[in-house]
């Protein structure tokens, strides 16, 4: 699946978007797969709270399943307006 | 309704006009403007805003949709810039209008309530000392607890 | 501070467009327009207003310069006209600037419920059945009492 | 002291100011006083309640002091914005 990355997020991560190959079956899930990987993507998901997640740009939980996503964004609370 | 998400600077004046002109069942136009405003400690050099392209198009249009429902409205317009803005230039627009000025006041400041904190955009302030990501405001948040 | 009473059409465009221009230290414009609305029971021929020459300027000012001291505000503005109006032709604006979106609504909504029951403006409908003086609304009267 | 009406009240007085002559102490005794003169007085101020006065252009209660006034302006509620 697609994974993107915006603001500060993207900044620690080091790239806005790539495609991911994971069995993760929640968000949760997912982040534990991508903290595993690297320390960049470890300092990115360092404070769960402090991020938001859309699942095919709606925003969902951490908890929410994957099933059929194809793209899973991750950024900090939004500050629009 | 109108949404426009775009990088170029809109006309305020012409936008305004635009939507106010040529009704005869609406009484009441209500706009909001942000403006960037010069950082509270450095002198801000420029506010980059970055944004999820469709996501954001989608959040703003539910956002509008959302507000016509609880509401009586004639018409909604929004507009939203992205991208690296200097202090004093717009960033965003909205624009309600009704028959009566409850409407277009609650309406107008429900779409901001929901645009601060629900509309997929980032801002950064560059300054002498740096960048900073704009963090969330709490209050920002609770502001959505009254509707 | 800048208040206009005049016959003449105004530019709600181009007032915005000034309003709003220029400034680094606000964050957030608000304005509201009233425009005409047909008459919901006959159709609306002319909207006539009457006012006392005098007494609005000084009524406007003071509307005005209470919310200054009420809210944190960079700038206001009111215009409001007088005469012979025909449906959706612009009545009046009021515009407020200042450094968070809180405080320019509530006190453009502040100038509304004021300038609806405090400024010395009467309405006149003419319509194909006679005319008829538009009377104040209790609401109106109702919404001083939040401020 | 002029005197001035607005609205309805202009209409049904029929004209929209004029100079009076009185020693009247407030502003309802000088309604009654314009009462006493003609029937279009007794029709314009038959229901005070549904009348604003405004003495020098300030809003005031009918039992407002007339002493020093220049102007006292009678119409119905305003209706503007």
């Amino acid at each position: 699946m697609n994974v993107l990355y915006f603001a500060w997020v993207r900044e620690r991560i080091g790239l806005p978007r790539e495609e991911v190959d994971s069995t993760a079956e929640t968000v949760s899930e997912l982040v534990d797969e991508l903290v595993a990987r690297e320390e960049r993507y470890a300092a990115a998901f360092a404070d769960r709270s402090a991020l938001r997640v859309a699942i095919d740009q709606e925003l969902r939980d951490f908890d929410a399943p994957l099933a059929g996503a194809r793209e899973v964004a991750f950024f900090p609370p939004m500050t629009g307006g | 309704m109108r949404i426009l998400v775009q990088e170029a600077p809109f006309d305020l004046g012409a936008e305004s006009a635009r939507f106010a002109a040529g009704h005869t069942d609406i009484g009441a136009v209500v706009t909001f403007t942000g403006v960037v405003r010069d950082s509270d400690e450095a002198p801000l050099q420029v506010m980059e805003i970055e944004h999820y392209p469709g996501m954001t198009e989608r959040s703003l249009t539910e956002i509008a949709q959302e507000a016509q429902t609880r509401w009586s409205l004639g018409d909604v317009l929004v507009i939203h810039r992205y991208g690296a803005l200097k202090p004093g230039e717009m960033i965003m627009m909205v624009a309600t209008a009704a028959r009566h000025r409850k409407d277009a006041f609650e309406a107008a400041e429900f779409l901001m309530d929901y645009l601060k904190s629900r509309a997929p955009f980032w801002k950064c302030e560059v300054t002498a000392a740096g960048t900073d990501w704009v963090p969330a405001k709490e209050e920002d948040e609770d502001a959505l607890n009254r509707w």
